[in-house]
């Protein structure tokens, strides 16, 4: 299935959770915020939450910053 | 013991000096700068991972204590700012956020009313909130009834090093706000950092100079130097300028009368 | 170890920063004041000793240690100025002499030409010659020469508080003369002696601006602060100025893009 | 007789040396400095000095300055 | 014929230089100085008339044929400009206004974002609208999509003399901006005025310090020399500073070689 | 008629613009330039004949009437001034000469005790002497001893078009000095040189900046059209700056109230 | 009756037209502009508008301002 | 014969006057000023004034300046 990640199209397996999908994408998922359509999923909540065709997630982290 | 501390939303802060994290050349510099100069608090931004390769984590090069103040670089609107700091909150290192909202990537000035609508909304979302503005008297007031925990005018364009060239202005928030003026953007040398504080700035926050320098925890510590020694110019009661000369030497009992 | 010192005809000094001792409200707060900042060299005046009352010893308030550079406050002309040296140098206290030659009461004006001519004479009987003047690249040239220790150029008039008018042409001398060039007269704000040093200047002498504050110990340490973060500012290769802003958080990974 | 002394006419006993003159003038004659007719005259020779009329002498000592 | 003429609202005007009524010692120098300097705009206030004794008619010291540019001194309000805007309108002579909101007694700064409110209501009346403004990038915006018909920028405080404070910030306005860009307040000095033409400002609006000068005529034209001065070095493309000497006579052919 | 006119060695001059012939991209730009800014004093210098092709002759250039003042640039030495000062009176274009010593190629400055011998001399054979120098008190009264007709003090280094970065001490000449004190060297806008005159300067000399102009005759009409602003200025006593606002609108007869 | 004008209460006889008070007070009615009760009154209807008790009129006019 | 014209060395025959040497590298001699062995030599001396071997001549004249 699709889903848009960082605003990138990216086929996924269905029913891939999000921490999954943190997982393939960082080392330091305990640094990763992620939004779901627009709305924060807490880490605790990753696991359980099974992404959708068409839906949208951002991965986001700290960087420098002034 | 220092009495007179930097006090931002009830808490107090050792130094004066606020070090921005970016654009440093490696982070090595960073985490030497900031130790150089003992900020208490640095800024960072939010950005989306790079999906295609390892990002370094700038949180590790940053000491533990320090209070990390997130900016909501690119954000164009209050909405896209309020969005940015509640991921930041969510991340769990904190709810301090800086806000910065700009729509004009030439001169990189902040939109003061989109500002001034985040800080409101963050501010009653429980937010500590330091709203980066185009110093102007009035929305310096708004942001002070929006619950804003500092203000911080710029002393020119982001990244430009070229110091306080809204003096006058800042001046004004300074007398007449009861918020910290923590002085933001342009500051390019240590003497432009000692004069902002010369005129009663509560602090001072400084990135693109230290960290493009040749040398940055040399300049970064300097940097925090000068920031304490304009405080103590402004608290030991700096004398007026005089448009003639004044001897500093007795003008009696010379030699040759 | 501090490796960069000031180093003034041989000797070395662990600070940048000179103090004048003229105008002090009272003795207690010149010796707080020499004490906080650090100065290892004050300057001193020469005077008839007052015939109708007892004069305090303005030596017993300066720390052991601390050179004394004399100036010739009141000499009018080389030859005048060359007879206060010596009668400095036979009270016992060294053989430093800030050479300082006025005749201009409203602006307190060093003239250049009689400054030379003393530096001559006086460096020819071995003293260790500091000149007071105007900045002129022909006149330090000639001071050079002349076998001065050290150029000392007004920033602006004495006791003006009004920085550093005359800054292109400090930094010509910087630029120029292999001498250390010790920036006197009209600092008033450690903003302003920190940028003297960023500018290069090995050295900054502030007497008036201290002496009148409200508390001159803490402004004397503020200057000697400032004066350490121009310094640093200097060596660590301080960016230049850019007409334009540049984003100090990263211009990719957007969220909103 | 009459001398000047830092500028002003003074009248002293004659055979007066200039150590005399020094202490009349000063507790702590160990921070002044003297010239007698222009010429510096070392501390250590003030007591074998003796003032002549109408001569000039200039008795100093360090002050503030700038 | 001069082809560089201002224009605002579609109107040309002979003259970049403007005007203000206030504070003058006599109408009669008033008079004086708008012919002396050939203001084709000046600006005048609305007030209570005085109940108790008969007021002078200002009017009668403006030329026939100078458009009369009302300020809405006094209000604090958008509503309140609106009002005063109207009643102007009602006197029957035009539809110029110059939106002036202020709520600060001591700088007289203007409230933006009320300023831009009021230009909104006033321009969809049909009031060819000049609002006075801090210079600020987005309210300019604002103001170009409120229907203004120029912006005006301070320099510096009302009636503070200290000139163009405000440099980098109205220079933005000028390359960002498609409207006129007027620099009103704090212009104290003809060279202060010609220095804002030179940026590329399109004309300059001066009232204190002509009313306050010894003599007010001969200063009103100085500044309107001055404006013309400014904008002709502005289309003539003045040379960029350089940091070193460089030799206007020949640096080939000399007699010593 | 304009009584108020610069009055050099007793003879009067309408204009208080003086204008420099030198890097001028084509004659035709500079006669336009001449006869555009009404110039009555042009300087020009000397040099040997290019033997290998026809020279341009510069005088045709210079319309009938306007005084030549001869530079010595060239010059290291008073005496080789001296020797150029007499071979331009030989070339019978009269005997006004500005006196240009310089041995510093990077700033260019003038050695200020080498232009006090030349014009001691010159002034004795007969000379009009205006010497260029850095302003120091001191060396302009020896100039007015050694019979100086003027004083020409340096507002920034020669071709940087920097501006008056000398402005207090050519201050102090204005007000200590009775000779007219022409700013000469580094004036780069027409604003700049308007100031110089706002502070009292007799008169301006522009070169470099005219003559790189895109438009060089509308460049030097403006400089002109600046320099008599100024001088307007100057004599219709502008007023001093203030740090905070004043109303220039009446602050009675509110609406609101 | 009373009404309130430019701030001031003041005392003026019944039925008095809004011309009639504004001659009252300046010379050159034709600069001045007229409000009542926050609304303009335009000059041709002044002498047909009638001052009720208690109403407020504002008369105002230009001057020097920048 | 050689001469030294304006810094470069010259060949020139015997017996040239300073008259001709003028009009050799200028068409307006009467913009010209020149000196002779450090002297100058007025316009109306130029013909009788013969050049000796070894002399040093210079020939100067107006440009634009600062």
């Amino acid at each position: 299935m699709q889903i848009t990640l960082n605003g990138q199209p990216k086929d996924i397996p269905n029913n891939t959770s999000l921490a999954a999908l943190v997982d393939q994408y960082t080392k330091e998922p305990t640094r990763v915020v992620a939004e779901l359509d627009s709305a924060i999923v807490t880490r605790d909540a990753w696991s359980r939450t099974i992404l959708k065709p068409g839906c949208t997630v951002e991965l986001v982290t700290f960087v420098g910053g002034g | 013991m220092n009495t007179d501390q930097l006090e931002i939303a009830g808490q107090k802060f050792s130094s004066r000096f606020l070090l921005g994290t970016g654009k440093f050349r490696n982070k090595g510099d960073l985490k030497a700068s900031i130790i150089a100069c003992g900020a208490r608090i640095v800024t960072v931004a939010l950005r989306r991972i790079d999906l295609e390769r390892h990002d370094e984590n700038i949180l590790e090069y940053i000491p533990e204590g320090v209070t990390l103040l997130t900016n909501t670089s690119g954000a164009r609107t209050a909405v896209e700012a309020v969005r940015i700091a509640r991921l930041a909150k969510a991340a769990g290192h904190g709810n301090w956020v800086k806000i910065e909202v700009i729509n004009d990537s030439k001169y990189l000035l902040p939109d003061n009313e989109e500002t001034v609508k985040a800080t409101e909304i963050l501010s009653a979302e429980g937010f500590i909130v330091l709203p980066y503005v185009s110093p102007d008297l009035y929305i310096a007031r708004r942001l002070v009834k929006a619950g804003a925990a500092a203000v911080m005018p710029l002393g020119s364009f982001i990244g430009s090093n070229m110091g306080l060239r809204t003096r006058e202005f800042i001046k004004v928030l300074i007398d007449e706000i009861t918020l910290p003026v923590i002085v933001d953007a342009g500051i390019g040398a240590p003497s432009q950092a000692c004069e902002a504080m010369e005129l009663g700035a509560a602090a001072v926050l400084v990135n693109t100079a230290v960290a493009i320098a040749d040398n940055p925890p040399m300049l970064a510590k300097a940097f925090s130097q000068a920031v304490e020694a304009g405080r103590a110019g402004f608290l030991s009661g700096l004398p007026a300028k005089r448009p003639q000369g004044e001897a500093s030497s007795p003008l009696t009992g010379f030699l040759f009368e």
